[in-house]
């Protein structure tokens, strides 16, 4: 699913005006498969469904802090005006449904218009945000988005038509497993595409020699606002999908420490590396789920299990110093998965894009 | 070094990976029809759970972590005393219960991913929990959807109990320990003038400060000056400076211990002599130990009074002593209460199918707790008294009933 | 007016120190051009230690003015101590990588020690606040009218320490062997090794001197809030960098002005208008000088070389 | 030399100057390259060569004084905008896109000029026309480039094949270089020298009319530096450019150049053929300092001369 993402992988004998659609026809067929087989377990789509939005969320950030060489730690920021704004929008169509189709249809519907309502919201955010990045670079600006990130919070907070501290709760939990996924897909080949484009081009050239890059013709500022854009936008929608499986959000869960994980699941899998960041993302998120299966199974003592769940944080942190120190490029670097198969398997080109 | 670092992590993944595929195999498919909304699951048509059939199993989801863990963890211990006692007496329908305890971090999606573990792959009868409202909404939506009944035994928000008929409390709620304080302010106290000092972060305080507020000033109080925190902060200098040209007669602080412990503090300091009043949060040793000689003096609304002479509430306090070596806080008395309510009513029930427990629950009438003889209504919140206590100096002294 | 008067010494009080933290955000930015993420939880872990001492010291002892100096010699070691390994282990290695690797490694320190020291298992402290022992004892150092303001002699004392410990650094900085050899290795580290200077003990030595100081900020913090948490560095830590921003990182006397307008300006946002954006006042006031003034009111602007 | 018959000047400096906090780094600069120059741009160490370069590149805006490329002022412009009118350059140090392949390097110059809305005439002549006009244009233009990102991210066939064509003539300028072999690989891991030519293809990637090569040469042997300056006469040729090059090394400044500027502190020194800068006192005092004068008649009788 994820590797037909790659333009490269879809057979050259494709006529050209149909390269650019046939991974999604691929992909919703898959789906639709996926959504028709979970049907019975919500616990497997529930956890399917975050690890879907951390994959959304880690790849977006890959194009900002990966791609482009920003290091924005305000990610959360972004996924809670997405969330906040889609449900809001959910809530006040809640009881509205289009005429003269299922139900099932007609949510789906909604929810991708709130989707997309809560993706340009964030993007909206991610313009304002990324405007004082045409004049501060690296660590100035990854503190500016940590401040960002908490003065949404802090407003969210102090709104009560939001729900303030104790948050918003009844936003018709209309998310499938389609749905998220075909967001993960979507923010996936966007991703992929970028890098592949002239436009991915200039990303990865900020990224290494912002003054080169700018000598060379490249329009650093409006790239690098670009690149916040698109990277808030997939936020805003995975915030979107996450308030449409949590039933209630709260402005503590797009804190600091969400900002954080994402962090961590982009810098462990490779900045620059999109299949390293969904790696990533997929395993941090298992491994709290696995290591809690593996206790409940082992022992009958649940303070073990508790303390496993307690010190992920500290781990996280720790994580990121000894990557920092024996890898600091991550596990992928600016690769791909396939770029790092065995000999025998075929191999992609080396280099970035 | 090198080499070993990414080979670790593959392997990681590889494990990781191999559980996820089990679990979607241990729930198969059973709802081929694919449609959009995650269908809800009964109890009945469901294979019994892997583990050993003769035992009963309950979840509770706490918050084990984070400032306020003292809450979560005088809940677990108030449960856990209840499911020993209770099998002690023989278990339920001649099996022995148990409960399993999952950490939510104090975070909604964690609290909905608890429910969700404990409803499918534990399979629990009763879902005990939580503390903080936003949390058990989050649990209560998937409670309900997937008809489990829950019973919080702490959460005061009125939204929790509406969000289903799966959904009960044995506490009070917000609006009604709101109108105790503004009632105690204005009758007992006889102020005229008071302060608020909320919480932003807590939609508790909120909550709290909200109602008396409302009440109070129907009382025919004046509320001289509203101001707001956040939890964690450490310095209220500014906020209290302010309070304190208003010169109220009372402060109403709806906050969390850790907080009102350095408030009181710093009132003192800055040279504040009205009392400070305030909820059940304020109810943990780590007031004193806070606060210090400043919150001396002041009041709180609470779930019961521990110096109770009835002998239900001696024996739980000498059964809670012996096995945890403290006084129960009002938080461990509601989690014992809540997990007997809920053992009581598999008790009773015909059957352990989950309707069968929720229409037990549901007919709790005039049941002895020892927070508080419980009655539910039919919006399944109890009615109960509240008490006042002041904070003495090393315990709090019971000063006053108010009933609703 | 009295009212302002008192918000005016509680703003100050708590610039001061505000001010000595972000001291050693600028000392370290100075010699490494590194935003040193984790000062804010060194100065927790130091807090920690001040208070663990303070328990072995007993209720007679830590009240003397031997056992107060004890306290903040102890931690101040302990933080050292840390600042050296977190120097030696974390950023030497990293002295030549790309900025950023250094700035992730930082971030990752700040989360684990703020999120280890919220463990309750072995000698870790747990989440739940705990109180500061009293230290010095409080008493009012200055009543006006009723007690309509109310200065204590901790705030005399913190604002004392403060002066003293700047007028310290600038000698160091500006009058010393040591300050010459200093300001070479921020100027170009390399450049200053191939000229004699002992580069990786010039840092070392600045990075434990950062850390002791905010050892002591943080004891002075703690007397003044009474109070102790893993999580009171991450945020503190963040406010004394915003100060450091604000009066132009790298530079000494910015860092203390600063520091004392941010505290004021915390405390009259908090006091007169709208006290639930306490929260937000930092952040707002550190995107507003980056936007505007990015130098910081005393910095210099820095051309980058082509 | 340069004559006039070259036309319109591509690159003018007139008086530009620039100082920071006090420091003269450059001092009334002047300087007119047109199409077919190949100007040189000595001086001490310090003297302000690459100051100068980033003053006409925009790095720097002047504190007084202007540039002009191809007719147009171009003080306070971004260094991207300068670029795009015509003037490409390479860095002393070598500031390649390490993690990328040749091929990218060059690629990522050969950025695609197609407007796939507004054609950039129309763009141009609502720019000319100034105030709201300008305004609506940079929409338009912005507009465009929103087209553009969803032409790549649908794969248009019109965006295939602008790819296609960026990477041929990414190819051809690589080849033109003599690096055809080296395509695929990451710019960190090729030789020192073939940096250097990689530098200059991206360069021109950008579709330059006046290149400026800041010590193209440095670190390279006697046979490369023979090479460069074969490589550098074609180029000028080949691609009809004005090219001004700072370098060290005095036989291949001398070599090439029809024209030189020296600087000495941020101060032009001399101007005029490579016989007569050799030959010019100050000059020579400049690298060599009074006493050499002084020690060594014959060089001083010569410059007198």
């Amino acid at each position: 699913m994820v590797e037909s993402a790659a333009p490269a992988a879809t057979p050259a004998l494709l006529p050209a005006w149909a390269r650019g659609v046939t991974p999604v026809v691929i992909a919703l067929g898959a789906l639709a498969f996926a959504q028709w087989s979970s049907g019975g377990s919500p616990f497997f789509v529930y956890i399917a469904s975050v690890v879907g939005v951390n994959c959304i969320l880690a790849v977006s950030l890959n194009i900002v802090n990966g791609m482009t060489g920003q290091f924005s730690i305000g990610h959360a920021g972004f996924m809670a005006v997405g969330a906040y704004t889609a449900g809001k929008i959910s809530l006040a169509f809640a009881d509205t449904a289009v005429a003269g189709v299922p139900v099932v249809a007609s949510d789906q519907l909604f929810l991708l218009i709130s989707l997309l309502a809560g993706g340009t919201g964030a993007a909206l955010f991610g313009f304002l945000v990324g405007l004082p990045s045409l004049r501060l670079r690296g660590d100035y600006l990854a503190i500016v988005t940590l401040g960002f990130g908490e003065i949404i919070r802090v407003i969210v907070q102090n709104t009560p038509a939001l729900g303030a501290a104790l948050g918003l709760s009844g936003i018709p939990q209309t998310s499938t497993l389609f749905m998220v996924w075909f967001w993960v897909f979507v923010t996936v080949l966007v991703a992929r595409r970028i890098a592949h484009s002239s436009h991915g081009r200039s990303l990865w050239a900020i990224r290494e020699d912002e003054v080169a890059a700018e000598a060379m013709g490249v329009d650093t500022t409006a790239y690098k606002v670009r690149s916040f854009v698109i990277s808030s936008f997939f936020a805003g929608v995975a915030g979107g999908l996450f308030a449409h499986f949590i039933p209630i959000i709260n402005p503590n869960s797009f804190g600091f420490v969400k900002s954080m994980e994402v962090v961590v699941m982009v810098v462990a899998g490779g900045l620059g590396s999109t299949t390293g960041a969904i790696v990533a993302a997929v395993a941090l998120t298992l491994l709290p789920e696995g290591l809690r299966t593996a206790f409940n199974a082992f022992s009958s003592d649940p303070a073990l299990a508790q303390k496993a769940d307690q010190i992920r944080m500290p781990i996280y942190g720790l994580l990121l110093v000894v990557l920092m120190l024996a890898r600091p490029q991550g596990l992928f670097g600016t690769r791909e998965v396939w770029d790092v198969l065995p000999r025998w398997l075929p191999r992609r080109r080396k280099g970035v894009a | 070094m090198r080499r070993i670092l990414p080979f670790g992590l593959a392997a990681t993944l590889a494990v990781l990976l191999a559980a996820g595929c089990e679990k979607k195999n241990s729930n198969p498919s059973q709802n081929p029809t694919g449609t959009g909304i995650t269908p809800a699951i009964g109890a009945t048509g469901q294979a019994p759970p892997p583990a050993a059939s003769d035992v009963i199993l309950l979840g509770e989801v706490g918050s084990l972590t984070g400032a306020q863990a003292t809450f979560g963890i005088s809940t677990r211990n108030g449960v856990e005393l209840a499911i020993n006692e209770a099998n002690a007496e023989g278990g339920v329908k001649g099996k022995k219960l148990a409960v399993r305890v999952y950490d939510d971090q104090s975070k909604p999606e964690e609290a909905a991913n608890a429910a969700t573990r404990l409803i499918t792959q534990d399979k629990v009868k009763i879902i005990l929990g939580e503390v903080a409202s936003t949390n058990s909404i989050a649990m209560a939506h998937k409670a309900q959807e997937a008809g489990v009944p829950m019973i919080t035994p702490s959460s005061t928000n009125e939204k929790v109990t509406a969000i289903g008929d799966y959904i009960f409390r044995v506490c009070f709620i917000d609006p009604f320990q709101g109108f105790v304080m503004a009632k105690f302010a204005k009758e007992n106290l006889k102020t005229t003038r008071a302060a608020v000092l909320r919480d932003t972060k807590s939609d508790y305080s909120q909550g709290l400060s909200d109602v008396f507020i409302h009440k109070y000033t129907e009382m025919g109080g004046k509320i001289v000056e509203t101001q707001s925190f956040a939890q964690g902060d450490t310095d209220f200098r500014s906020q209290l400076t302010a309070i304190r040209s208003a010169k109220p007669e009372a402060i109403y602080v709806p906050g969390y211990y850790n907080d009102v412990g350095i408030i009181a503090r710093q009132a003192r300091e800055l040279g504040i002599k009205a009392p400070l009043l305030g909820g059940d949060g304020w109810e943990s040793e780590k007031l004193w130990e806070l606060g210090g000689t400043a919150v001396v003096g002041s009041y709180f609304s609470n779930h019961y009074s521990p110096e109770d002479p009835s002998p239900r509430v001696q024996n739980f306090i000498a059964a809670y002593k012996k096995a945890y070596g403290s006084v129960p806080d009002s938080l461990a008395a509601l989690a014992y209460d809540a997990a007997r309510v809920g053992i009581e009513a598999m008790r009773k029930a015909p059957s352990l199918e989950n309707k069968d427990i929720r229409d037990g629950i549901a007919q709790t009438k005039d049941f002895p707790g020892v927070a508080g003889t419980i009655t539910l209504d039919d919006k399944r919140n109890a009615i109960k008294p509240a008490v006042v206590v002041q904070v003495g100096d090393t315990q709090s002294k019971y000063v006053a009933t108010i009933t609703p | 007016m009295s009212d302002f008067i008192q918000h005016l010494i509680n703003g100050i009080a708590s610039g001061t120190i505000y001010a000595l933290i972000a001291l050693g955000y600028t000392m370290v930015y100075g010699v490494l051009k590194l935003i040193n993420f984790a000062h804010g939880d060194v100065m927790m872990v130091g807090v920690y230690v001040g208070y663990a001492t303070a328990f072995q010291l007993g209720r007679a002892a830590r009240t003397t003015l031997w056992g107060v100096l004890a306290i903040f010699l102890v931690a101040m070691a302990a933080c050292a101590l840390i600042g050296f390994l977190i120097e030696r282990f974390a950023y030497r290695p990293l002295r030549d990588k790309p900025r950023l690797t250094a700035l992730i490694t930082a971030i990752g320190i700040s989360f684990a020690l703020s999120y280890g020291f919220q463990l309750d298992f072995g000698p870790l402290p747990g989440a739940a606040p705990r109180a500061f022992p009293e230290v010095i004892q409080p008493t009012e150092w200055l009543v006006l009218g009723d007690r309509e303001v109310v200065v204590w002699n901790w705030q005399v004392i913190s604002l004392l320490i403060a002066a003293a410990l700047m007028v310290g650094l600038q000698y160091l900085v500006f009058r010393t062997r040591f300050g010459r050899a200093m300001r070479a290795v921020s100027f170009d580290h390399r450049v200053a090794g191939l000229m004699g200077i002992p580069t990786d003990r010039v840092i070392a030595v600045t990075f434990m001197l950062g850390s002791a100081l905010a050892a002591g900020a943080g004891i002075l913090y703690a007397i003044k809030d009474t109070s102790v948490q893993p999580l009171m560095g991450l945020y503190v830590g963040l406010k004394a960098f915003v100060a450091a921003v604000v009066g132009g990182i790298g530079n000494v006397p910015g860092a203390m002005v600063g520091a004392l307008l941010l505290g004021l300006i915390e405390e009259f946002v908090v006091g007169y208008t709208a006290s639930s954006w306490r929260e937000a006042v930092a952040f707002g006031v550190l995107i507003l000088v980056l936007l505007f003034k990015p130098e910081g009111l005393f910095g210099r602007v820095a051309a980058e070389k082509v | 030399m340069s004559a006039a018959a070259n036309g319109e000047p591509l690159l003018q400096a007139k008086d530009a100057s620039i100082e920071f906090g006090g420091l003269k780094a450059l001092q009334r600069f002047n300087l007119e390259i047109r199409q077919g120059d190949l100007q040189g741009l000595i001086g001490p160490n310090g003297a302000g060569k690459t100051t100068a370069f980033n003053v006409l590149t925009g790095v720097y805006e002047p504190t007084s004084g202007d540039v002009f490329v191809c007719g147009q002022r171009v003080n306070g412009k971004k260094p991207h905008r300068i670029n795009r009118l015509g003037l490409a350059r390479t860095f002393q140090n070598i500031r390649l896109f390490r993690a990328l392949t040749a091929l990218d390097n060059v690629r990522v110059a050969c950025l695609s000029e197609s407007r796939p809305v507004f054609s950039a005439e129309r763009l141009a002549a609502l720019r000319r026309e100034g105030g709201a006009w300008a305004w609506m244009a940079n929409g338009l233009d912005a507009w465009n480039n929103y087209y553009d990102w969803w032409r790549a991210l649908l794969l248009a066939p019109g965006f295939l094949r602008e790819e296609e064509e960026l990477t041929r003539r990414a190819e051809q300028l690589l080849e033109v270089m003599g690096l055809s072999h080296r395509r695929d690989e990451e710019a960190r891991n090729l030789p020192y020298g073939e940096q250097r030519r990689l530098e200059i293809a991206r360069a021109l990637g950008t579709r330059p009319r006046v290149l400026l090569l800041d010590e193209p040469a440095a670190g390279m042997n006697t046979r490369e530096k023979a090479d460069l300056m074969v490589l550098i006469r074609r180029l000028r040729e080949q691609f009809s450019l004005g090219i001004l090059v700072i370098e060290h090394d005095m036989k291949l400044v001398m070599g090439i150049c029809e024209q030189i500027t020296v600087l000495d502190h941020g101060e032009t020194i001399a101007v005029g053929t490579p016989e007569k800068v050799r030959a010019d006192r100050k000059v020579i005092e400049a690298y060599l300092g009074d006493s050499y004068l002084e020690t060594h008649p014959e060089a001083a009788q010569e410059a007198a001369r």
